[in-house]
């Protein structure tokens, strides 16, 4: 079955990171690369998420009704959720981060365009 | 059945948001637009079975990120193309 | 596969249609004011799609996401009503 | 009890019609306070009915759908609120058939009214 989520949601993940690739190479705005570096970042998780998936399962989290119908052993791989868990984190630290340098930059020399700078020190 | 036209129909919805994201001129609707690209994947999460990287993502990549380029962008308004 | 679910798929086909809407508001809308409408629609109707997932997948744990998804699409128009009154 | 169920499906179709509806005057409508009127109120009753119909068809669901519920009879007219004042502050031109407009009329009440001290 080609039409399954995993596929779906895999082709999903990867038009993002080729959106995310291009926004980051042609783009004339830092801003504009920020952004594309997000949606690189939001591809990457949809795909490490998608390939852990197990068909019919639910989610790994047990509560009561969960134990009461005794499907607490029928659950998809939760170690790629974990790992995305902490990437999302991550990727927030390092978004942060490239903000504060685009405006370090832009407080030097009152532009946004990547063309202005080109000297290696200033 | 119904997960699979939900995935289908969110898939373009991000598509679509991550193209307006990268052309438009406008840096606030892009990032508007970066905003909801997350949050769709929120529900593409819940669709597989994955509800604690759904609720990291939402209060994330939806909330906290569009905060923090909308600091920094009032702080660089003169270079936004108003109006 | 009985009419009770068919009468709720096609009431997540009618979200679907209002989230694809929206969407074209987002894409068309001349102003800016007129793209954060259809991002604040949008969020409300991923309110009740996420309630029909949960429905269809009868996991209580899928409400809590729901909640969150609620708060958060309010701070962002805040947020943003907020910059575009230059009083952030 | 299937009667329940049956009622519940149908209270949530119909707060999905008019969720749809809600959408679909956010393009019908001429501008922008209009567009924020039908976009905000109709999706309000509209997740409200669908909610209501989810709680009829599993009831044991009733706690944490009562706080949504509440949580977006709340925070909905607030936002819509905040955000037609900035759309008004910014100046987006009216529809051309507007006939009033009382914020316009009271923001200048209040600034040429010399101060008390």
């Amino acid at each position: 079955m080609i039409f399954s989520l995993v596929n779906i949601s895999l082709i999903i993940g990867i038009l993002l990171v080729l959106a995310g690739i291009w926004a980051a190479i042609t783009q004339k705005n830092i801003i504009k690369i920020i952004i594309g570096f997000s949606l690189f970042d939001t591809g990457i998780h949809i795909i490490m998420v998608a390939l852990g998936y197990v068909k019919n399962n639910t989610a790994p989290i047990l509560d009561s009704e969960n134990l009461r119908t005794g499907t607490a052993d029928k659950i998809v791989d939760p170690i790629p959720q974990a790992l995305v868990l902490t990437a999302i984190v991550i990727g927030l630290g390092v978004t942060a981060l490239m903000l504060v340098y685009a405006l370090k930059m832009y407080r030097e020399k009152k532009s946004l365009n990547i063309n202005s700078f080109k000297d290696l020190k200033w | 059945m119904i997960q699979l036209i939900i995935a289908i129909v969110l898939g373009m919805i991000m598509i679509l948001m991550a193209g307006v994201a990268i052309y438009h001129k406008k840096l606030k609707v892009a990032i508007i637009a970066a905003g909801a690209v997350s949050l769709f994947a929120s529900i593409l999460y819940i669709l597989l079975a994955a509800p604690d990287v759904a609720l990291t993502e939402a209060s994330i990549g939806s909330g906290l990120s569009v905060v923090i380029f909308f600091y920094v962008l009032n702080k660089i308004r003169k270079y936004d193309t108003e109006k | 596969m009985d009419s009770l679910t068919i009468i709720l798929f096609v009431a997540a086909g009618f979200i679907l249609l209002a989230l694809l809407l929206a969407l074209y508001r987002f894409i068309k809308g001349p102003h800016t004011t007129d793209r954060v409408i259809a991002f604040d629609v949008m969020s409300i109707a991923g309110i009740a799609l996420i309630a029909m997932i949960s429905l269809f997948s009868s996991r209580i744990i899928y409400l809590d996401v729901a909640i969150v998804y609620g708060l958060l699409g309010f701070i962002g128009v805040i947020i943003i009503a907020k910059y575009l009154e230059r009083s952030l | 009890m299937e009667a329940l169920k049956y009622i519940g499906a149908i209270i949530s179709l119909f707060g999905s019609i008019f969720l749809f509806l809600g959408a679909l005057g956010l393009i019908r409508m001429p501008d922008v306070y209009n567009r924020i009127q039908a976009g905000t109120k109709a999706s309000t009753l509209g997740t409200i009915l669908t909610l209501l119909g989810i709680g009829l068809i599993m009831p044991s669901w009733g706690g944490k759908l009562f706080i949504l519920i509440m949580f977006v009879i709340i925070t909905n007219p607030v936002s819509s609120h905040v955000l037609s004042r900035a759309a008004h502050h910014i100046g987006v031109n009216m529809y051309k058939n507007t006939v009033t407009d009382l914020l316009e009329k009271d923001e200048n009440n209040t600034n040429s009214k010399p101060e008390k001290q």
